[in-house]
């Protein structure tokens, strides 16, 4: 297949990409204009259900980006959902890109643009090692956070390509084709640069705390990359803890980010970000991040693995029925106080971080 | 007051606290620099701002996080930042030190955390950038932390994912990267710096107990070794140790040895 | 004198500029990070009296960026104070800049980075005119208002340069020394870009709703590209309606957009957009605007224009008088009221926008 | 219902909200254009959204503002964008059509609204770029509104500020610039086009009482006419009138004519 761009060749080697055309539609910049000149232009009630709209708007071999931070504010039941419905052959993009890997076993993730894939403090994601070992899943491009954040910050301001001086003399540079290390044409002494093209994944769900039901959202607490995705992501896809009327955007404008223009679809999603956290509205389940850790990241039981996803994700309807499984009322409960206690006070109130085990155990 | 010693981590937070000057501006990440940086706040440098890359810009310490964008990074900020602007207060020159960990550590400061082995064929594919690769390449200094074993300090990385001194001399600076590189590294076994024409890594200070040899030892690579006598690295006074274990990491997330 | 950067010859031709080094400090982006290393980096008290700020960081010579847009949330009383204090030869530069005008007839302005400046429907500026043609200002680079906002986001987001799509084939390449038309080197297809560098003033004033003493600043309304602004610029000086204590912003986030590290002093200046439109506060004074606009921008009688800004600026104490030369506290009210039904309501509530004549008039 | 006729600014305002089509993004300065979206959007045209400069997003309507950042821009608008942002509104393909003047358009639909004479001794030097140069580089299409004279419309541009049809046929799209182009122009005489091969100006329509030869008479180049007849520019009903005089600009700001 012929490619539209040109990839560094050392890079494609190195990764031993032998079709580049693959790589194209994430720098088609002209493509994504011309996409969104065709977008609904009109106020429409874009409200559709999580089944709905990842059935309409995730398609197998798309380009999809996480979201969020990790476990903070990210669309962890829509990606749940788009396991269910058994999408394959995306590739992963994000800083980080964490949350890709439960998928790749199934087949759901196939290629990933690497920034970061891990459990912070908590070590690395043996699952992801063992799958790129195993081939199962191809590196397409290797980032650093601070230039791909760059790069969807290129696309949302309407720069073709910007220079950074992340990425520099390092091995990234021959393990990613997109990026290009030039002379600073300004200056009259060398100084070496690294461009980096807009970045347009396909398709992107943004949980927020509140968007009204044409899709200008409201987040609060960090961004992170989520103001450039909207902007640059072909598909964007709110998650929404509340819909809210549009004169609450109206008349409350602080933290409001999204334009509702740039929205294909509004989905009414309580819980969207649990078992992570959502600032103002819960704080994440410690409990199952740790038996997720253990029993996902290990690598050590692929049956324990899969009898956790499907316990949590497969068989599981939705994400009420998510929450039910985490402790329902008593949990949500616990987690507004211990989201409270961790961000919206900073006296001593007294809460107590520990946790009182209640989901099943795999080991 | 308790006459405890220090653990190995306990002793790691407690020398990371005192690279730490009053005034400066850190990057931190979760976990030893954290502590460190929270118990350098509590002591000798209280006027300092801590920055996160979850864009928070000098949040209210509180319980230990897992995340970089855990509530606890941007508590009660005044104001959190985009990623691209995280990275940016970096390059423009807001940050004055950040920390770094990696799975790999050259005698140059470069670092490793792509992977052990091939990166096509990996023994161990490992994380990748995140955030260290901007952290090195545009932040003014920077300091290694982690635990010093012949494996983890090669001769040659497997993968160079975050730029140190290169190949030392001003092989940083003609590769248009930012600022001083790494300044220090920071392990169970001493504190080093890196030696100013070779850019090599240099010993600084042992930890008590510590010898040249064993120092060596734990390095796959040839330390080099000041003329002058090497001084001890002073340890944490009991009071230190009362604030790391009952104000800083009070859960004992970080400071647990061996790690749970 | 030597220049550090690459300019284009034609534009230095065009142009009439001999001196290129008189171009370089806007772009050089290593002195700016060299500067800000060496900022305050503690939490301390910085407020000042607009004098003493004006003073300390306003230098002759100094490329001095406009704020806010126009009429709008801009730092007009630090303009006045400025050109009280009889400081010469700034550059200036904003996107808008059309409030430098008013300093060119005193050799406050003797430089114009130039993207707009004029007076929007109530048409051109004459007196600017008149100036240019006397050679009072010399103009230094032309810009559209995009490229200019791009070339201080760049220098926001830690970028050396990036590519846009504006001034392409424009006559405004071959005015503008800095901007360089080069083809994007991912295209296979030939597909010009205009290479913006980073751009960073001297020094800007940005007038803010709330700031507390140490700098941490929220904005209210278009904040127009005074967030790249204060990240951009050497040296910035926050103007606020009011201090509020650190314990508001924290409590408070939402319109928080600068970080106290980034500013090197604080004002507290009730007023201090005046006679403009304060957001949240006040209306702006049609009034003046429609004399000033008369006597100051028609440029038909020298001796008025100097009574003019002699009643306004010169023989104003401070923004007080100012405010009292307007009407005081009958225009404070008034202004409360307008400023609420162009936009805090949009009910009909009966305010009447014609307003009162008190001011004295020069025709 | 009066039974008035439209005076020439009505008249343009008029012809501009013809221009609009339901649901589309409409890029708007303060002026005329203004005024004619928002007599679009109270009659044909309701589900428009209008954007503008200030950055400012489907505002609700108020008294007509005298600068693009006046509160009314972004009156309890759900959000405003910072002026980068709002410029790639435009280039990301979110803007539908922008409304431009200018001082000086020739037969291509390029744009003067720097000086008039030569840059360096103008007889008047004018605004600079603001805006219209990006709105014209990126917008899809865009929309040009002024008054006509020999002088307004010259031969050749004494600057070139905004890029139309550059020399015509493919030479915007080879110069990288996005979108169509200028795609009419709207004067107190009549409606014009540009031809799709050649690029240049052409008469689509001309208002009651106008002629070619008094189009003609306003133009200082060649105006194409087409073979067909030319159509009479479709007048504002008495309601259209009503709205703008009593509803859209009732202190006739902007419609006043000769203007104030």
């Amino acid at each position: 297949m012929k490619s539209k761009f040109e990839y560094n060749p050392v890079a494609l080697e190195n990764l031993q990409i032998k079709d580049p055309s693959i790589l194209d539609r994430l720098i088609d910049t002209e493509s994504v204009r011309q996409g969104n000149l065709k977008k609904e232009r009109a106020k429409v009630d874009k409200r559709m259900t999580l089944k709905e709209a990842v059935a309409e708007y995730v398609s197998d071999g798309d380009i999809y980006a996480d979201s969020g931070f990790s476990y903070v504010r990210t669309p962890l039941q829509a990606l749940f959902e788009v396991m269910r419905q058994g999408k394959k052959g995306l590739q992963g993009i994000g800083s980080p890109n964490t949350n890709h890997s439960y998928g790749i076993p199934y087949g759901v993730f196939s290629y990933s643009h690497n920034s970061y894939l891990g459990a912070e403090m908590r070590g690395t994601d043996r699952s992801y090692s063992i799958s790129v070992q195993q081939k199962k899943v191809d590196i397409l491009s290797e980032w650093s956070h601070g230039a791909m954040a760059l790069g969807f910050k290129a696309a949302q301001i309407g720069a073709p390509y910007l220079a950074s001086k992340s990425m520099l003399a390092s091995d990234m540079i021959n393990h990613n084709p997109y990026v290009k290390v030039v002379d600073n044409p300004f200056k009259k002494d060398k100084d070496p640069v690294c461009l980096v093209p807009a970045l347009h994944p396909d398709v992107v769900f943004i949980h927020v705390q509140q968007a009204d039901k044409y899709g200008n959202a409201r987040i609060y607490g960090p961004s992170v990359n989520d103001i450039a995705l909207a902007s640059a992501c072909r598909k964007v896809i709110i998650t929404a803890e509340e819909i809210v009327p549009e004169s609450d955007l109206r008349n409350n404008t602080g933290g409001n980010i999204i334009p509702f223009m740039f929205v294909d679809a509004v989905v009414d999603l309580p819980f969207g970000a649990a078992p992570g956290n959502c600032p103002g509205h819960y704080y994440w389940s410690r409990e199952f991040w740790e038996w997720g850790i253990r029993i996902t990241l290990s690598g050590k039981s692929d049956e324990a693995r899969d009898s956790f996803w499907n316990y949590w994700v497969f068989d599981c309807k939705d994400q009420l029925e998510f929450v039910e499984k985490l402790g329902g009322v008593r949990w949500i409960e616990q987690h507004r106080k211990l989201e409270k206690a961790s961000n919206l006070t900073y006296e001593d109130d007294g809460v107590d971080f520990s946790y009182t085990s209640v989901i099943p155990k795999w080991d | 007051m308790s006459k405890a010693q220090p653990n190995p981590l306990e002793m790691l937070a407690f020398v990371v606290a005192k690279q730490i000057e009053d005034k400066q501006i850190v990057y931190v990440g979760t976990g030893l620099p954290m502590v460190g940086a929270i118990l350098a706040k509590k002591t000798h440098a209280p006027n300092i701002t801590l920055v996160y890359e979850s864009g928070g810009q000098d949040p209210i310490e509180g319980p230990m996080p897992w995340s970089v964008a855990d509530p606890v990074t941007w508590r009660k900020a005044p104001l959190t930042m985009e990623m691209s602007l995280s990275f940016a207060q970096a390059a423009n020159g807001f940050v004055d030190v950040a920390f770094q960990g990696a799975a790999q550590i050259d005698m140059y400061g470069n670092l490793n955390t792509h992977v052990i082995g091939d990166f096509n064929k990996p023994k161990a594919r490992l994380t990748g950038s995140g955030g260290g690769n901007d952290l090195s390449s545009l932040t003014e200094n920077s300091i290694i932390v982690g635990l010093q074993t012949p494996e983890k300090f090669p001769a040659k990385l497997d993968f160079m994912t975050s730029p140190g001194h290169l190949t030392g001399g001003n092989t940083r600076r003609e590769a248009g990267l930012l600022g001083n590189g790494p300044v220090a590294v920071i392990t169970q076994v001493g504190v080093y710096d890196f030696e100013p024409e070779s850019k090599r890594m240099r010993i600084k200070s042992l930890h008590p107990g510590m010898t040249v040899e064993i120092a060596q030892a734990c390095t796959g690579f040839e330390l080099l070794v000041p003329e002058d006598e090497i001084p001890v690295t002073p340890i944490p006074t009991a009071e230190d140790l009362r604030l790391l274990r009952e104000e800083v990491d009070p859960q004992k997330m970080f400071i647990t040895f061996p790690p749970q």
